[in-house]
């Protein structure tokens, strides 16, 4: 009942938003923060929480809905997400166009989103799936100009993503005769391994469209950036992560671990890990190159779901964690960073890092918030971020993958570059003389910021909380149960404790302070004189956050342009000359008209005489 | 019997093809009128009255009278 | 290039359809329903022609598809044509007083053995469409022959849509009385008589006058028109 | 129980009697359409739950079936009957204000005439009658596409007309190579003599058949006519002749193989067929910047979908490409009537005329939105069961060939979905941000597109309503022996 309730919560609400926004925007602002909070402490009721209900049938087919750990999980990230944008949009949107179509379609992305982890059949799943993809496509397209190029390219992978996941539901029904989740996973065992892997490369293709698996990540770069922030942090925190959401369904909730592990012999683990490798690398670089601010969040991101997917797809019970809990962590900081970044966009009206540099007075909240943010993005200690990829190094190492433990390190190199550069050119350095009356961010903005920034550092502090869940999903996955404590992971194969990683931290901070007290007073160097040797400068003109990692950009450039990106646009452009090219097969005259009837009528006719066809 | 069948036949074909190949329409519309003639002959002599007057009086004349109508509002040559 | 392309296609389909006729034995038409017709026509419908017992009474509702065809083309004519405006008339040579008188002359004629023709249709060769195309003949030949006088299409349409009803009304009086759409339900009467066959004849009343109306309708419009 | 008679013959008489009333009773003819299809819809519907059960056989004129003309009222011909009527009754509506210039009694009475043919092809038991039928259809079709009198629609009505009138002419040569082999013009007394051994006897009307046909159909090559008479038509006739006309020609097409020929051999044959028909029609219909135009190859394309459907050649297979017909019919005349409008207020019919539509009639946008969604097979429309019935159906087949034939099919989706996409951008997204007044159609435009938006909706949440009807529907198709017992018992 709880479930049930949950969604029509959530598809009811958006709607009455919409119809309210029509009356009064004070009021709908209201209900969509009523909604979204109210759905947040439902899903947190339903913790510890299963059940399967059939709540309808969809083609002589039962729809299910289930809960379980899994579900709950994914759930509280994605309506804390949600309800965070939510906030966040109040003063974000406030007079633009068509807010009511944009809290319309955010509220029903997210109820799509939970109806997708909450649904235990896949014709549900594909339902919810769709509306989510329909939905964000609005979105995304919403800020005209280049969104729109943006929202062609998010919805046309998509749909083929999606079209390869029909046919693998479709064909699992055809041979199952069903397609709740757990009867496929009680069923699957006997499926022969060919059939498997047919299965299983359609669901990837599907599910890695979603989470901008390389190399079929190239819609997600422009979607984030062209997308109004709050909603990018909503796409890039949790809308790709149902991508992640469906690797784990279709690899250890369908198939089971022993399965995915044989399947292809092994090599489709082998190819899906070295995926996940290039997934991180080249997006890494990729984002060092940019100089728009969510632009270069986006490639981050495709990055951090090369961390996730690797994890994942390693296929032992750590790495599951890691890559779980690192799913977490990124829903976390990357939400954070996208709506700095809005914030930032909001104040200033723009997010062109060679424009921006030395906010850091002029919105500290917003800096603190970033730097917690990218922080937990690197992995610095004491962050979430680091437990997660200690796991994932943990993980690769044990399982002895040098090659890709050394991929997810340079990943994380790459990493601190890119967080310096956004961090540095926002806030650091010179502020622009543009720049001089920016006002802090909004309350409605910084609350956010707050909570995000507080998750970030409670769970590195303390990640037992969490992985104390993920300990139980992955034991309702067939894993063992790990030993778990509120500081880390006590067990044998992956001991982890921070204690001792923040005694060695606070040791270390006080030391640096004991010299930082003891190196003498406090110097104030103006920005003049370390640049221009104590001449007076003249202000503005040398902002040297511009070309940032310039010398560097020219090494890596002819190595890290986006490939795949032209790749594609070389075959779009060709199927459109082609689809010109069959359009003038209708050329008008009706001789030519004619000759096709005639020329039909022949082929049918000798198909018979001359070939015996049919 | 049989050579009559077959001289109608040739002038209808003769006809079809005339109306085909001809450029001047109204002539073209005559050479049709011609196979339709034919036509119900051929009708009448295969024992079939009723198309016969149907062929004739439609086929042969009123259609005719239309193309005719319809030339005299364009042009006559193709 | 493109007439030798399509005579070759051409070439290629009729040596196509030439096997394919050449394995069908022509002049042994299966008569399954035929004989069937030959033996029971006359006494099931009353009519002496064996055609119209089979297209009013057998097939009486195709032979109402095939009057609203008619009533279809006039109808698209008419609806097309009325649109486009552009009356600019030829001059027209009056035609010579011979011509006009035999006109005059011919056309009752004419119309009377349209009528003839109709109204025994089910005892002679013809029918309503041939009556209604050679009354349509008739108006035909008054068009050529004296210009100037005109009809008013009003009254083509008005005796098209009548037809048209009639020809319904029948049918569902036999629905009424039988109950089946164009039921014959009139008294079959003598054979070879000209009161027999029962609704044979005033559909074919119907039909005639509608076809006649609505040939003579179309012809109307384009000559009206050019 | 009402006579299934009527629902040929209630059109009809009204096309008969709206000349009549030209003097004195001209305003209210445009009243009639909808009454008439109001009237037709809801007998096809109090007739569908007895027909499910067991078929109506009609003898017309009171003699059994190889003799005189039957009307077999299965639960096909009533799905049929229902859609045009529903169809029908929506557009008319629709046309109540939109059609105002040229002969506006005529196209009431042509329009009529239309859905006569239609629903009389649908339901007519004799192979002739459904010939005679078929030709009311075009004749009335080619007239409309003319009607308003323009350059370009009388050209493209033309074209139609000689392509249509040489599909018929062929359809005429193999009913009468068929009545030379049978003696017998009924269909089912025809189905029962021919044997399941494919001689050329057989063969060859089948060519013609199909060709004649696919002329009616859209099934490439043969559908040349159709994105010129679609988009030059008035955008009701648009929509009926996307909805309804061209998948009548789909009824025939099916009626002939499945129950005259029993020709399951050809299966593939017309899967191709359909393949290649929607492929052609999605590529076209890609490089369009004439809204119209797109709509019209869009239809070309999901008459495809519908033959690859039907090619499958399972009860479930057919099931689905009945279900797409539907769907087609629905989703296809939404979007022609809401762009009827956008089109009038817009002036030009590029896609880009359309931009800022979204603001200024928001109605018609969302509502155009909604028909697109729906048929690329979005849920949770109308488009989507269907598509989900097609793909099952072709993968229970479980061959490899299938499944390639699946993916091209679905490849098309996308090609369709890319530039249903573009134009919903171009609606919403695109143009100046000027806060123009809105200007929505009238109502009576906005009533027919609401019924039509809420019918996708309400069977793409609940398909349950139709399954029934289409699985036996279905059953039908494939039941040769029942259908020749029924008829002819």
């Amino acid at each position: 009942m709880l479930i049930q309730s949950i969604l029509i919560i959530a598809f009811g609400g958006a709607f009455l938003t919409y119809i309210l926004g029509k009356a009064s925007s004070a009021l709908r602002d209201f209900l969509a923060v009523l909604i979204s909070v109210s759905l947040t402490v439902l899903i947190f009721l339903a913790y510890g929480k299963t059940g399967e209900i059939a709540f309808a049938s969809f083609m002589n087919l039962p729809l299910v809905l289930r809960i379980n750990h899994l579900s709950w999980f994914f759930a509280i990230a994605i309506q804390t997400v949600t309800t965070l944008s939510v906030i966040f949009s109040l003063s974000y949107m406030k007079g633009k166009e068509r807010v009511d179509f944009y809290y319309l379609m955010m509220l029903l992305c997210n109820s799509a989103m939970l109806g997708i982890v909450l649904s235990g059949d896949f014709v549900s799943f594909y339902i919810f799936w769709e509306i989510m993809s329909w939905s964000a496509f609005l979105l995304i397209s919403y800020n005209r100009g280049g969104a729109l190029y943006a929202g062609m390219k998010y919805i046309v992978m998509s749909i083929i993503g999606s079209m390869c996941m029909l046919i693998g539901i479709m064909s699992l029904y055809s041979t199952y005769g069903t397609l709740n989740i757990r009867e496929i996973h009680d069923l699957i065992s006997t499926a022969s391994g060919e059939y498997l892997l047919f299965i299983s490369i359609l669901f990837l293709a599907a599910f890695g469209v979603k989470s901008a698996l390389w190399p079929i990540h190239v819609w997600l770069p422009p979607a984030h950036s062209e997308a109004p922030s709050p909603f990018s942090a909503v796409l890039s925190s949790i809308l790709i992560k149902m991508g992640i959401y469906g690797f784990v369904l279709i690899l250890y909730v369908i198939s089971g671990a022993a399965l995915y592990l044989g399947l292809g012999g092994g090599s489709f683990r082998y190819i899906l890990t070295l995926l996940a490798a290039i997934t991180i690398i080249i997006p890494t670089f990729n984002a060092l190159m940019q100089d728009d601010a969510k632009r270069l969040l986006a490639w981050s991101s495709i990055a951090q779901i090369g961390y996730i997917i690797l994890g994942i797809s390693i296929g032992t019970s750590l790495g599951l964690i890691g890559g779980l809990f690192h799913f977490f962590n990124h829903v976390a900081f990357k939400a954070l960073l996208f709506l700095a970044v809005g914030a930032i966009e909001y104040r200033t009206g723009t997010r062109d890092l060679n424009s921006l540099g030395g906010l850091i007075k002029k919105m500290p909240v917003t800096f603190i918030a970033v730097l917690a943010g990218t922080f937990g993005l690197i992995g610095i200690p004491l962050t979430n971020g680091f437990v997660s990829k200690w796991l994932i190094y943990k993980t690769l190492i044990l399982n002895n993958h040098p090659f890709l433990a050394f991929a997810a390190l340079v990943g994380t190199w790459g990493t601190i570059l890119y967080s310096y550069k956004l961090i540095h050119n926002i806030f650091l350095g010179q502020l622009p003389e543009n720049l001089e009356h920016t006002k802090p961010a909004p309350a409605s903005m910084k609350l956010p910021f707050i909570i995000l920034s507080v998750v970030i550092v409670l769970f590195g502090i303390l990640p037992g909380i969490p992985l104390k869940l993920i300990n139980l999903i992955t034991a309702s996955l067939g894993f063992d149960l790990l030993n778990i404590n509120i500081w880390g992971i006590a067990s044998e194969s992956g001991p982890l404790n921070i204690i001792n990683i923040f005694a060695a931290f606070a040791v270390a901070l006080i030391v640096v302070w004991f010299f930082f007290l003891i190196s003498g007073k406090k110097v104030v160097i103006s920005q003049d004189n370390s640049y221009a040797a104590g001449i007076d400068v003249p202000k503005g003109k040398y902002h040297y956050t511009v070309d940032f990692y310039n010398p560097m950009f020219r090494m890596i450039k002819p190595y890290f342009r986006d490939y795949m990106d032209e790749f594609y646009s070389q075959l779009v452009k060709a199927l459109a000359s082609l689809s010109d090219r069959v359009r003038r097969l209708y050329c008008g005259d009706l001789g030519v008209y004619v000759i096709y009837i005639v020329l039909f009528l022949s082929i049918l006719v000798i198909s018979k005489i001359g070939l015996n066809l049919w | 019997m049989i050579i009559i069948i077959t001289s109608l036949v040739i002038t209808m074909l003769a006809g079809a093809i005339a109306a085909c190949a001809l450029r001047d329409l109204l002539s073209a519309a005559i050479a049709s009128c011609l196979v339709s003639l034919a036509a119900a002959i051929l009708f009448y002599f295969l024992q079939a009255p009723d198309v016969a007057m149907a062929e004739a009086s439609i086929g042969a004349a009123l259609v005719t009278a239309i193309l005719v109508i319809a030339i005299r509002r364009t042009e006559r040559q193709e | 290039m493109r007439k030798i392309f399509s005579l070759i296609i051409l070439i290629i389909l009729a040596l196509g359809v030439y096997i394919c006729i050449s394995e069908i034995p022509f002049g042994k038409p299966g008569t399954a329903v035929g004989n069937y017709y030959i033996e029971k026509g006359i006494e099931e419908t009353g009519a002496v022609n064996i055609v119209t017992s089979i297209v009013l009474n057998y097939r009486g509702f195709d032979t109402l598809g095939e009057v609203t065809i008619l009533f279809l083309a006039s109808l698209g004519l008419g609806a097309i044509l009325a649109t486009v405006q552009n009356k600019t008339r030829g001059v027209i040579t009056p035609p010579s007083l011979i011509l006009t008188t035999a006109c005059r002359f011919l056309f009752p004629f004419i119309l009377m053995f349209g009528a003839y023709i109709f109204l025994h249709g089910h005892l002679t060769p013809g029918g309503g469409f041939q009556g209604g195309a050679i009354i349509a003949s008739g108006f035909l030949l008054r068009y050529l022959g004296c210009p100037q006088k005109r009809i008013r299409q009003s009254s083509f349409v008005a005796i098209e849509s009548l037809g048209g009803i009639a020809f319904i009304i029948i049918g569902l009086l036999g629905f009424t009385a039988g109950g089946f759409f164009l039921f014959n339900f009139l008294p079959k009467g003598v054979a070879n008589t000209l009161l027999s066959a029962g609704i044979i004849p005033l559909i074919y009343i119907a039909i005639g006058l509608k076809v006649g109306a609505e040939m003579a309708g179309i012809i109307d419009t384009l000559i009206e028109e050019s | 129980m009402v006579n299934p008679i009527l629902l040929i013959i209630a059109p009809l008489s009204a096309a008969f009697i709206i000349p009549l009333m030209g003097y004195g009773l001209k305003r209210i003819v445009k009243f009639i359409p909808p009454l008439v299809m109001g009237f037709n819809l809801v007998v096809s519907l109090s007739l569908a739950p007895k027909v499910i059960k067991n078929p109506i056989i009609v003898f017309l004129g009171g003699f059994p079936p190889p003799f005189g003309i039957n009307l077999y009222v299965g639960p096909l011909g009533i799905l049929f009957s229902c859609v045009i009527s529903l169809v029908g009754f929506i557009v008319s509506i629709y046309a109540l204000n939109y059609i105002k210039q040229g002969a506006e009694q005529k196209y009431h009475a042509l329009y009529l005439l239309l859905l006569t043919g239609a629903t009389g092809i649908v339901l007519t038991g004799d192979i002739f009658n459904l010939f005679v039928f078929y030709e009311i259809l075009c004749i009335s079709s080619y007239a409309l596409v003319g009607y308003t009198g323009e350059k370009a629609g009388i050209e493209s009505a033309s074209k139609y007309l000689i392509q249509g009138s040489l599909g018929s002419s062929l359809i005429l040569i193999a009913i009468a190579l068929l009545y030379g082999k049978f003696g017998t013009l009924n269909m089912a007394d025809m189905a029962s003599r021919i044997d399941s051994v494919h001689t050329m006897e057989l063969f060859f009307p089948l060519v013609l058949f199909i060709t004649g046909m696919g002329v009616e159909s859209a099934i490439f090559p043969l559908n040349a006519w159709l994105p010129d008479a679609h988009s030059s038509a008035p955008s009701t006739i648009s929509a009926i002749l996307s909805g309804i006309a061209i998948k009548i020609g789909i009824y025939a097409l099916c009626r002939v193989i499945f129950t005259i020929f029993g020709a399951t051999d050809i299966l593939q044959f017309l899967m191709l067929l359909g393949l290649v028909t929607l492929l052609v029609g999605e590529f076209s219909a890609f490089s369009q910047d004439n809204i119209k135009r797109m709509l019209a190859y869009s239809s070309t394309g999901q008459i495809g979908l519908i033959v690859f459907a039907m090619g499958v050649g399972t009860q479930y297979g057919i099931s689905g490409g009945l279900f797409q017909f539907t769907t087609h019919a629905l989703s296809k005349s939404l979007l022609f009537l809401t762009t009827g409008y956008m089109i009038y207020r817009a002036g030009s019919m590029k896609i880009s005329a359309l931009e800022g539509m979204g603001k200024k009639m928001p109605l018609t946008s969302v509502a155009f939105t909604i028909g697109a969604f729906s048929l690329i097979g979005l849920p949770p429309f109308i488009g989507f069961p269907s598509k989900f019935m097609i793909v099952y159906s072709v993968l229970a087949r479980q061959s490899g060939l299938y499944i390639v034939f699946l993916a091209l099919v679905l490849a098309g989706t996308v090609i369709e979905g890319a530039y249903f996409f573009k134009v919903i951008q171009a609606i919403y997204f695109k143009g100046e941000r000027k806060d123009d007044r809105a200007k929505e159609a009238p109502l009576s435009a906005l009533i027919p597109v609401i019924i039509l938006v809420l019918l996708i909706i309400g069977i793409g949440i609940y398909p349950k309503v139709l399954t029934s009807i289409l699985d036996s529907s279905a059953a039908e198709l494939l039941d040769r022996i029942g259908y020749i017992k029924e008829a002819l018992k």
